[in-house]
Formats: structure tokens, C-alpha cells, sequence
């Protein structure tokens, strides 16, 4: 059961200054409507994971770390390997984040992150192949939010792809019927770059990348994910409130825009020049 | 999008025979539940799916209540029999999702503000699924709403557009979203113009979404038309069966 | 733990008027005590499963369909079939049903249907095995029920005997070590056609066939069920309350003169003549 | 019911040595735990099996009590080295239905009216099993019952019996009830001549029922006059040990 | 999560009293300070389990059974048996005691007799393989509190050496490929006979073998385990408050010569002369 | 202890070149993340764990609370990621015993009695686990109490001890760990004098105990010192980050 969310209470004045401020085209921590926080990265943050990576966005922090096994391919993909995307809204990160088995936000997450990525094509599944039917290298994304300040769809894509294009995969060899680790390593190739960009909407005014303040008093939240050509690959309204079909269509024209300029700041250490 | 199908007829028409934005036969009833304060049942294609509200009622335990609202409780769930391979009957992460993506679209109907302190329970029971669930689902829980007699903004009725092989299609069947090329399913109020479900998944430019976007509309339209006749149908005859 | 439940109260003037309608012989919805309500049964409900039924018993809505696997038979019956009953009380069926992991009323159903079906031989397991200690033909049905308004049990019998009437397996084919699917099908055999009666109690009165408010006020339920050969396979007592050895005695006869009478209604559409 | 195997021996009686209306030697002792407020232990065959009874005590959370009546909770619970090969300590599908059958026939015993609000907790733990558990559990769970003196309308006593090679049976053995033909639980009450459990699987007659709950009933007054005897030994030494 | 527990309020009387005996050197129920209750060990008590052993130390009774089974060895140790500590607090045994999965208490019980049986090499593992890699014997013990009154781990350890003692495993013949069970048993052998010896803390003063209103009044308890050779192959501080080193040092001293005499009470009827 | 693995080179020295009584690279900062009321960070070796606490706060649902002190929540969890093998995110057993033995500790040193009916809610979370986990991850869990304001009885630092190829040694890497005899993980508070962690595992003899103990005091008091010292820092500069 879906259960609707009792979201933590903003102050009257909180809000009000929010309106105010969005009134005139501003926004209560100075930036501008269609304004990125500060993005950093950091890459290799977990030495013992095949991949990893911390980004933090404003206050929001996330960590990505990809672990590699071998597993039975899927019964109608077996030459592909496997990729699982899994997001812990870790307690430590807020107070309305409670321990326990994954809630429905979290498996939203995840789902959302793993669209973006299967779906853009960003790994090449059918080249993570050992032995046809058999083995094929499994890749388990692990989402961990360490700290929690509004927009982790599009932190958590910024750290999924930065933590696979620092993955390296361990050799296998066919002996007989089994396969054997070898000592060696290659590096995952990402076919892509995808970076997702979430709006937050007040009646007919949205932002872009909102604070956990904005997301609370926002209506509405729209995420779309865009491809280095600029298509997109997943999109997903998020919460109650309607969305007009003239604001959707501005929303494309604006992520391919914006999208350009994040995907230059979020991978400026791992896109090849 | 394994091996090679392929989604389209020598006559250019889909394998079911459909033109490119044409909806499949739909049949819908509301009323079909004895207990229930309001259900609905929707066929579309092969899709089968019953809905049905409880409510409003006391919120229980007391916290999960609000001062000012209702609450929604909303559960999407396939039967274990509804799908090729027997599915378990414990929630996938995929119902947990769609639990709360359509809960979302039905909160944004819903005149929560006149029953504060209760909640609303809405269920959605997939008994065949053929492609398209959540949206048929969705047209059947608003129908349930209304059913129990629930003031709501207005209906919403949805649709899954998308593309495959390189063409806008609307109200994809289950081959066209297992091998085709992308699928926006959309939820749409014709009154107040408001788009109240939105996902979309696979690949699909600007211009195609454009052109989805114009295509779900239209056959949104449609099924809002369906939702009224039927709802005049349940208040002329009463008439209650599956 | 299994806990005491807490019935829906009826009001007093409705419990009133039963007793006064029952001490006349008579049910409130008109019936006579030992008449079963309207029954129709629609067969192949569920195109995409092998077999389905949905049975409506008044305003008792039970669907059940069977799914075909294949599986690892059992240690200790290398040559049977695998038959697994599971019931689900959706919750749009009745605000008492709620949603979760099956209850002690679904599985005490389920258990009750699988000895129906299991007791009386209906299926000839030993029939649905493909190859012995490797691969056996498993059944899965699904009760789902749909509306609820009393005698889940008797209603779920005869969903399912009519369900795995229409039952279509596939053939399977040896190839070398594998089986290999068959674009060929074959019906499953009856070998019987068991009914359930059962008797809601009210004092040293009883019903066949309550409905939802007459299984509330009564005192306890007996279930039964008949084999076509007039012998039973299955019994049980739900809920509190003592039942005389003479009340039981006198089940046993009646059971059987019913039993008949329901089977050839149950059964009209599947029952060779 | 698999392999062919005999039930009887070449001088008609069973493979341990009974005679078709012979009980197996039975072992009863009250009041062998000491925190529970009242505790019973049966041996039955191979059976060794404990219940204990905490309560009546206030129901919490509130709302699972009743105004006007005592409710009762009942686990009946296999521990996992109880049968031959290691059971899952996880509660069964089977052990969920005993536990609602034996608390059903409990509840059919105990004077409720006397406490309401309040809960009583029953617990059967069955140490060692060896056919008829529920059975023996029963027996056993009434025993705690008066040792916890909470007014009872009666004791009852249970007993399984059926049918083996197309012979009607009492107190069925693990393997009795394993390849025989009919199991037949049954809890009574002497004094009020009332069944209180009753389950049947396999097969019989109209005509085999009858002569089988005739045995029951004189099987169950034999165990009931032991179930007596135990209550006075408890009240005269007090003894507690398993 | 754990959670601070809520313990039984004992009354203030009897607490009083209890510290009050303490101060002179004495225990509420006649002992001395490092004296333990009595003991008594019914070995076989269940003759269906492979192993068992019904032990009670004043009114808390430990029931330990050994079920051995063949499994797959670990990866990492393809030549050794596997050995699975599992504690069950029934709610028989006790008020506090709930029905559902094991609570941290019975978790922590488990380890800690694994530890103590396991470290000290009570068991040979390396002698329960059956074929290197593939087959090896599997023991579980399941400890069964039965009734609750303080020093749970005391009485487990004796009651898992001594159900460990009475175990017979059934011999295995390799045919083929497959190994297949013989109608011979053989007794498994003993290397220590480990006993743990727990203390609570009131204060500066401290007491072996607490009984249960004891632990309720105490600072904490610690637990230490002592092999043949008067080493130690276990040790945990259970409960808040803290321990002086030199409490500590006293403590090791103590159970050694503890250890010795609990050693020849407990396994009296096992320990070869 | 499978396999044959040599912890020691031939100068006498560890694996990670250290002496027998000496400590790895520790870092640890203070205030390190944005919503929890107190958070501290610790690097020993490669383990990096994270620590934060929420409250006093209301506990709910009210039985939990107690009249005349707050209660104390404590979750020690390993992150999936943060062993050789995926670990499956769902509490295991083993960090089922290491969250309350964590907390049991923390308990000796929170002045519970100034918050009665409150929860304080310690999170710990092992990011990359080296060795040695529970004791880094109470270091840290207890500035991150003193982060919070939470007044404390002291603070306390903890290391493990241990045997290794028959020598006594301080702060076990994992491979010390693995391969190494016994392990001994101690918290001690130097003001108080007092141990509030303690547990061992492997074989010691009483002799090597009391060495392992004396080192341990040392360790622990030298880590003592970089707690103090990165309070110090947290409240001069208030920097923040992980």
C-alpha cells in the first residue's frame, strides 16, 4: 500500500518567502531559477568496490559504489549481463529516513536510475558476457544517501555513471567446464552520459534542482533524464498536483539546454576530450 | 528488445491490426462490487482489472491521519495468474513503484480537504495483464471514486503512447512495450487541461514526445468519453456484475 | 499467534430477526434452510492462464486459475505432479480483507481445498510426471477471491474443480539430457468431482450455504466434502462453539442427498454425461 | 501414502503391538514450568509436548480487545529438532492453521465473559512429534488452562482417530497416519457431550465415520479421566519438573 | 535497531533486600556469592534428534538438540563440517519471551555458545567431511529455553557439550557419484569440554550464575568461557556500566578455578575417566 | 584460520610494516554532515565509517519511552558495498549482536536520567569495512553524541587487541583478523577508569589476556587524545564535511 507522506511541516514564513522570492524570479538561497547547486565529485571513493564515487550536490550527498560477481544470466538475455540498481535512504542521512526493508521511495529511486542507464545504453550489457548462457558479469549499483537536501534523482545518476566509469572488471579465463579469475583487469566502457534534470513546480513556476525546502513546498516534481544527443530516456512525474502539457513541452527544450551544461561539469573528469 | 520482431503488418497496420493511433476495444462497467463503497472494471485488449475504494473512513492507527485532509491509500497488484509465468503474489518493486505513481495521479483528483482526519483506500487489482496496465487501472480507479460518491476535480482518464520501430504509436499492446522502442504512459484531465501521471521510459526524441504528447491527448479524450458513458450506464441501471 | 477476530457487530434487530426467521424455518433472504444460493460458473475466464474459472455464489465472487510449470518433483514422490493450492483475499473484496501476507483464513481455505482436491484423487498426480526424479508437471492454483458474502470454502471447491477442468497442458519432448516444449497441448483428466457443503449453527439449528451475516451470527461452521462415490474426503469445524455427535451424524446424511443434488449444478458444463 | 508398507501384524494388531481401540501409553503432568501461570506436559507415544498459559492480562494494544469478553491468542509451534528432518523454526502454513483450530476449540471452553478486555496467551510447544500432535497439544493446553485457574465450562480431551487397510482406528502413530487411509481429529467434551475440534483427511464412509467417532468418544472419556487425575495430583503435591 | 530494553520493575523491597544481603556477603536465595545453583543434565532426552540434552541450573531449563544433516561446505573451507548455533527464547519460558523472528537476545545467545564451542575446538570439523568440496555433515543445534530464570549462557553451554556428546551420525558410502547413507552410526568426538561462567556486577560486588531477579537489579553481567586447559575461548560484557580492569583481572582467576569444578559437575556423565 | 598465511615479516614487523603495539593511521572529523543533530567520521586504517545521532527526541509509540530516563536506539549496519562480497543491505546476525552490544556501551556513558521519555537514535554506518569496525565505529558513535550536545558521563575510545602467530598485538588489520588467533575489541574510558565494550573471541591464556588489557588501556587512551583534539577542531572552525 502506497501510503500518502506526511511531509515535515515548513513554516508559514518559510513558504511565504519561498513564493515571494520565486515571485520575482529569485530563489531563498540566491540562486536562479534554472540554477545547478555546487556539484562535486569524487572519484574511486570506495577502494575495496570495482567502482565507485561521492557527489555532492549542495548538502545532498550520495555514494555510489558498483560491485562486480558473476552470475546465470537471465533466462531470455543469455548473452547479457546483469545490472542491478539499488538505492538506502540511510537513517543517518534525515530524520524522516527509518531503517528497515526499502521503502517505496527508495525502490523509486532506484527504478528511476536504473531506466536511466539501461535505457541510454550507457553499458553495453551484451559485452559483459563470460560464457554464453552460463556466466556473465553481474553488476550491482548501490546507492547509498549519506545526506539528504532535496534532488536525489539527479545526484544519484551523476554518481551511478561516475562510479561505473571508474569500474574495472576482473579477467576470466574457460578452463574445462569452469571459469577461473585471472589476475587481470579491464576498464567498463560507458557507451554514454546521461544526466537526469528535476524540476520542482509552484503552480505555474518550476525550478530546477530544488532543495528539500523547495520539494516540500513545491507542488510537483518532474525528472527527465537526457542523452549525450541530446534524446531522452526516462522521464517520471513525481507526486500529486497536474502538470500542463505547455509546461511538459517547455521542460524538454529547456533539459536539452541544461542537460549539455551538466553533463560538462558532472563528467569532466571521465569523458574523454 | 532481445530478438528480432517485427511490430508491423505489409499493410503498415499494427499486428493486432490497429492503425497507428487507434485504441484497442475497450469495455468498462462501474458499479460490479457488492461490498465495496465504489468499483469499477476495465477490458482493454486482453487487460482485465478490477478497482474498487474503500472509504472515506476513520484513519487508523491516529497518526497516519492529517488535520487539514484525507489520505490516500492506493495498492496496484497483479494476480499471481495474471501474467505469462505465475508471478508471486508478494509485492515486486515494480507494484511498489506503481502503487505510488498512481496514488500520486489519483491525490491530485481528489477533494482531500473536505474529509480531514480519514483516509481513502483504493485498490487495483490486475486479473489479465496485456500491456498498459497502470493506465487502464488508473481509468478504472477514477470510475471507483466516482462510484463511492468521492467529489473529484474532475476524471482523468490514461493511456500508454510510445514507439516502435520508429513510429508514434498510441495505447501499446504487450508486444509493442516488450519489443518496441519507448513508452510514455499518460494520465489526462481534459477539463482542467492537467497531465496527472507522466512516466516514460525507452528512447524517444523532442519531436517524438511532441508528437506522443499530441497522440495521448486525443485518446485520452476518447476514454474520458467512455468513463462518462458508463457512468451514466451505473446510475440509470444499477446493474452489479464482473 | 493466532488471535481471537473481531467480527463486524450486526445489529441486534437483524440478529433478532434471523433467529425469529430460523425458529420458523426460514432464512432471511427467503431461502429454505438447507438451499444453496444462485450458482453460475463461467469457464476459461483467464485466457492467458491453462485453466480458469470464476464462480459466483450469490454475491460470492471466487476466480481460480491454474498455472502450468515445470519443476523438481518431491524426494519423496519422484513420479508425482506437484499440486499447490494458495488463496488470496483481495482486499477489494471486503473492507475485513486486508492487504499482506496470506492470513490464517487464506491459508486455512487453501489447506482446505488442496485435502478436497488432494483426498479425493480428482487429479491423478502420478499422470503429471514428465521425467521421474527430474521434471514433473507442477499446478498452481489461485483462488482470488473477488467478493465476499459468506462460504468462501464451498464456492473455492468448485472454482477449482472447474478450473482444472479446463486445464490444457503442454507435451513435453526429451531431447537428449533436456525437455523441450511442445507447441502441442493436452486436457487435464477429472477422475472425480468432490463438493463442499457447509453448515453455519445456531444452537442445535443449522444452514447450508451462509451467507456473510448468517456466518457472523452463527456459532461455528462445518465443512464437508463428498466424493462423486458419496464418501468423504474432507472435514472441518471453524470457529468456536461445540458441536453434538448426533448434529454430526445427521451432517453426514444430509451431505450426502446435497452433495448430489449441488454436484450436478456445479458440474453441469464439465461433467461427461 | 507412497510405498506399500503394513500396518498390522500377522495377529491383527498394530505395528506396535496395539489393538484397534487402544490408546498408546500416556504421560500427564500439570504444573511443570515455572513462570507460566499455568503449565501442562503430555507423552503420547513418542510425543512430548508442553503448554503453557500466560493471562488473563490487559489486552495491548487496545484495540485488539474485546468489551465484552476475554480474547484469546494461541500458538501451536513444532521445535525444530521435533521431527526427522531439521523444521524451519518459522511458523508453517500448517502450524498457522493448528494454531487457529486449537485456539477455535479453546475458545469454545474457556469463560470468556468473565474478563473482558483481557487477553489470554496459550502456547503448545511440541518437543517431540510422533502423529496426533494437535491432538496431544489440546489435552494438554486445557490441563494449563485449570492449572492457570481460569474458569473453564469443561475440560475436553482429544484424540485422533481413522482408518488404516480399511480398518477403523484409534491415537494414530506417526506412521499410521502417514500411510494409512483417514485422519480423524476430534477434541470432546463428556460433560457437555460436545465436539469442540474436528478435522477429517482421507477417506471413509458415511457408515466408517460413525463407527470411528464412537471410538473417539470412548478413546476421549479415557484420556479425560487421566487429565483428572493429573489436575488432583498437581493440587495435592504441587511437583514441578518436565 | 536495538532498543534499550524495558525491564520487569522489580520492587524496590526486594532490590533493597537483595543489596543489602550483598553488603553482608549473601544471596536472597542462601547462597554464597560464587556459588552456583544446582545442576542437573538428562541426556537424550529427545530420542529423534541425533543429539540432545535437557539441562536445568535452578528453574531455568535448557533443552539442546543436535540435528545433523549433509550440506554443501563453504567455499572457503571445503573440507570442514558446518556447525549452526540456533537459540529459540519460547514463550513459555517466559512473560518477555514474544513468538516471532529471533530477537537480538537469542541472536547474541547463539553466537556466543558458537563461539564457545566452535574457538575451543570442541569439534573437530575437519572430521565431518564426507567428500572434500562436495559433502560434509551439518550439525545444528537448537537450544529450547523452556523456562526462564536467569544465566541463559551457563546453561546453554553445558546443555550444547553435553546434546554434542550423546550426537551419532550415520556413516555415508560413496557410489559413484552419489553418496549414499548406511544403516551405521558413529559417535562424534568430544576435544574440550568448554564451560561458560557469567557474572553480574552490583556495583564493585559481583556474583557467578545470576538468577534472574539478580540480572534485572544488576549493572551487567560478564560471560566468559573456559576451556580443559583453563585458556579462554570466549569472553562479552552484556549490559551497560562499566568494568575495572581490575575487576576484570579478578574475574579471569576466578573462572579458572570455577571452571574446574562447574567442569566436573556438568559433565560428569560424559567425560571419560 | 583456514589456510597458511605469514602475518608477520622477518624484521618482526606486521604485514602493514607496523610494530606489535602500534596503532594504524586514524583520522577522524567532527560535524561532517548537515541534518543529524551530531555526526563524526572516522578513517582507522581503511575503514571508513560514518556515525550520526538524532535527538533527544519524543520517543514514539509511547510504551517504548520510560518515565525516568531516555532510551537509547542504536543500528550498527555494514554497507553493501563495504566487503569483498556484496553484502546483502538487510541486518545480518551478526550486526543484529554488534548494534546492541554498541549500544549497551553507549548506555554507560549517556546521562540518561536528564531526558526522561525521550529516544536517542545512534546511526553507525560502515562504508568500507578493514578490521575492527565496532571499535572504530564506537569511537566515532561517541563524538558523535558529544556532537550533539548529548551530555556524557566521558568519552570513550576503543581498539581491538589480539594474538597473532602467538604474539600480542594492537589494532587488528582484517587479515590480522582472519588469520590471526584471537581478537579481543575493547572501549575504555580513561576519567572513569572503566571498560564498557568487551568481548573476546579465539584462545587466550589468562597471562596474554592481561597483556592484550594493558595495551589495550594505551591504545585506547592515545585515541582518546585524537577525540578530543577533533572536538577541539569541530568547535573552532565548524567545517563540515565527510
Amino acid at each position: 500500500m502506497s501510503i500518502t507522506e506526511q511531509r515535515p511541516i515548513i513554516s508559514k514564513l518559510e513558504k511565504q518567502e519561498l513564493f515571494r522570492f520565486l515571485a520575482e524570479g529569485r530563489r531563498v538561497d540566491g540562486r536562479s531559477l534554472l540554477q545547478y547547486r555546487n556539484l562535486s565529485v569524487q572519484l574511486g571513493y570506495i577502494e575495496k568496490a570495482e567502482g565507485s564515487a561521492l557527489v555532492e550536490l549542495g548538502n545532498t550527498k550520495v555514494l555510489a559504489a558498483v560491485k562486480v560477481g558473476v552470475a546465470l544470466p537471465f533466462a531470455d538475455t543469455p548473452n547479457e549481463g546483469i545490472l542491478i540498481v539499488n538505492a538506502e535512504l540511510v537513517p543517518l542521512a534525515s530524520p524522516v529516513f527509518e531503517p528497515g526493508p526499502p521503502s517505496e521511495e527508495s525502490i523509486s529511486l532506484a527504478r528511476y536510475v536504473d531506466r536511466s542507464i539501461r535505457e541510454s545504453k550507457t553499458i553495453d550489457l551484451s559485452s559483459l558476457c563470460i560464457v554464453p548462457g552460463r556466466s556473465v558479469y553481474s553488476l550491482y549499483i548501490d546507492l547509498y544517501i549519506l545526506d539528504y537536501d532535496g534532488n536525489l534523482i539527479d545526484a544519484s545518476v551523476i554518481a551511478s555513471v561516475n562510479a561505473l566509469s571508474t569500474t574495472m572488471l576482473p579477467k576470466y579465463s574457460l578452463e574445462g567446464q569452469n571459469i577461473k579469475k585471472l589476475d587481470e583487469y579491464f576498464k567498463l566502457e560507458l557507451k554514454d552520459y546521461p544526466v537526469s534534470l528535476t524540476y520542482a513546480f509552484f503552480g505555474d513556476k518550476y525550478v530546477v534542482d530544488p532543495c528539500l525546502n523547495e520539494e516540500y513546498a513545491s507542488d510537483f516534481t518532474v525528472s527527465m533524464t537526457v542523452k549525450s544527443d541530446d534524446r531522452f530516456c526516462a522521464i517520471q512525474k513525481n507526486g500529486g498536483g497536474m502538470l500542463s502539457p505547455r509546461s511538459f513541452l517547455d521542460l524538454l527544450e529547456k533539459s536539452i539546454t541544461l542537460g549539455k551544461e551538466l553533463r560538462r561539469v558532472a563528467y569532466s573528469q571521465i569523458v574523454k576530450k | 528488445m532481445g530478438e528480432k520482431i517485427s511490430l508491423f503488418k505489409e499493410d503498415g497496420r499494427r499486428t493486432d491490426g490497429r492503425a497507428l493511433d487507434e485504441l484497442r476495444p475497450i469495455k468498462i462497467k462501474v458499479g460490479v462490487l457488492s461490498n465495496a463503497q465504489g468499483s469499477a472494471y476495465i477490458e482493454q485488449g486482453k487487460n482485465k482489472i478490477l478497482a474498487a475504494v474503500y472509504g472515506p473512513k476513520e484513519a487508523l492507527p491516529k497518526h497516519i491521519s492529517l488535520p487539514d485532509r484525507c489520505i490516500l491509500r492506493c495498492r496496484y497488484h497483479m494476480a499471481p495468474f495474471s501474467t505469462p509465468e505465475r508471478k508471486n503474489p508478494a509485492p515486486s518493486r515494480r507494484e511498489i513503484e506503481l502503487s505510488m505513481i498512481l496514488r500520486n495521479a489519483l491525490e491530485s483528483l481528489v477533494m482531500t480537504s473536505l474529509f480531514p482526519r480519514t483516509v481513502i483506500d483504493i485498490f487495483i487489482e490486475v486479473l489479465q495483464a496485456d500491456g498498459g496496465t497502470r493506465c487502464a487501472g488508473l481509468t478504472a480507479a477514477v470510475l471507483a471514486l466516482a462510484d463511492a460518491g468521492i467529489p473529484l476535480k474532475g476524471l482523468a482518464a490514461a493511456c500508454a503512447v510510445g514507439k516502435a520501430e520508429g513510429k508514434v504509436i498510441v495505447d501499446l499492446n504487450d508486444l509493442e512495450d516488450k519489443y518496441g522502442e519507448a513508452d510514455m504512459p499518460i494520465a489526462y484531465n481534459p477539463t482542467l487541461d492537467g497531465i496527472t501521471l507522466l512516466q516514460m521510459d525507452g528512447i524517444m526524441s523532442k519531436e517524438e514526445i511532441e508528437q506522443a504528447l499530441s497522440l495521448a491527448i486525443t485518446a485520452t479524450q476518447k476514454i474520458h468519453k467512455m468513463q462518462v458513458d458508463a457512468l451514466k450506464e451505473r446510475f440509470s441501471f444499477s446493474r452489479r456484475e464482473v
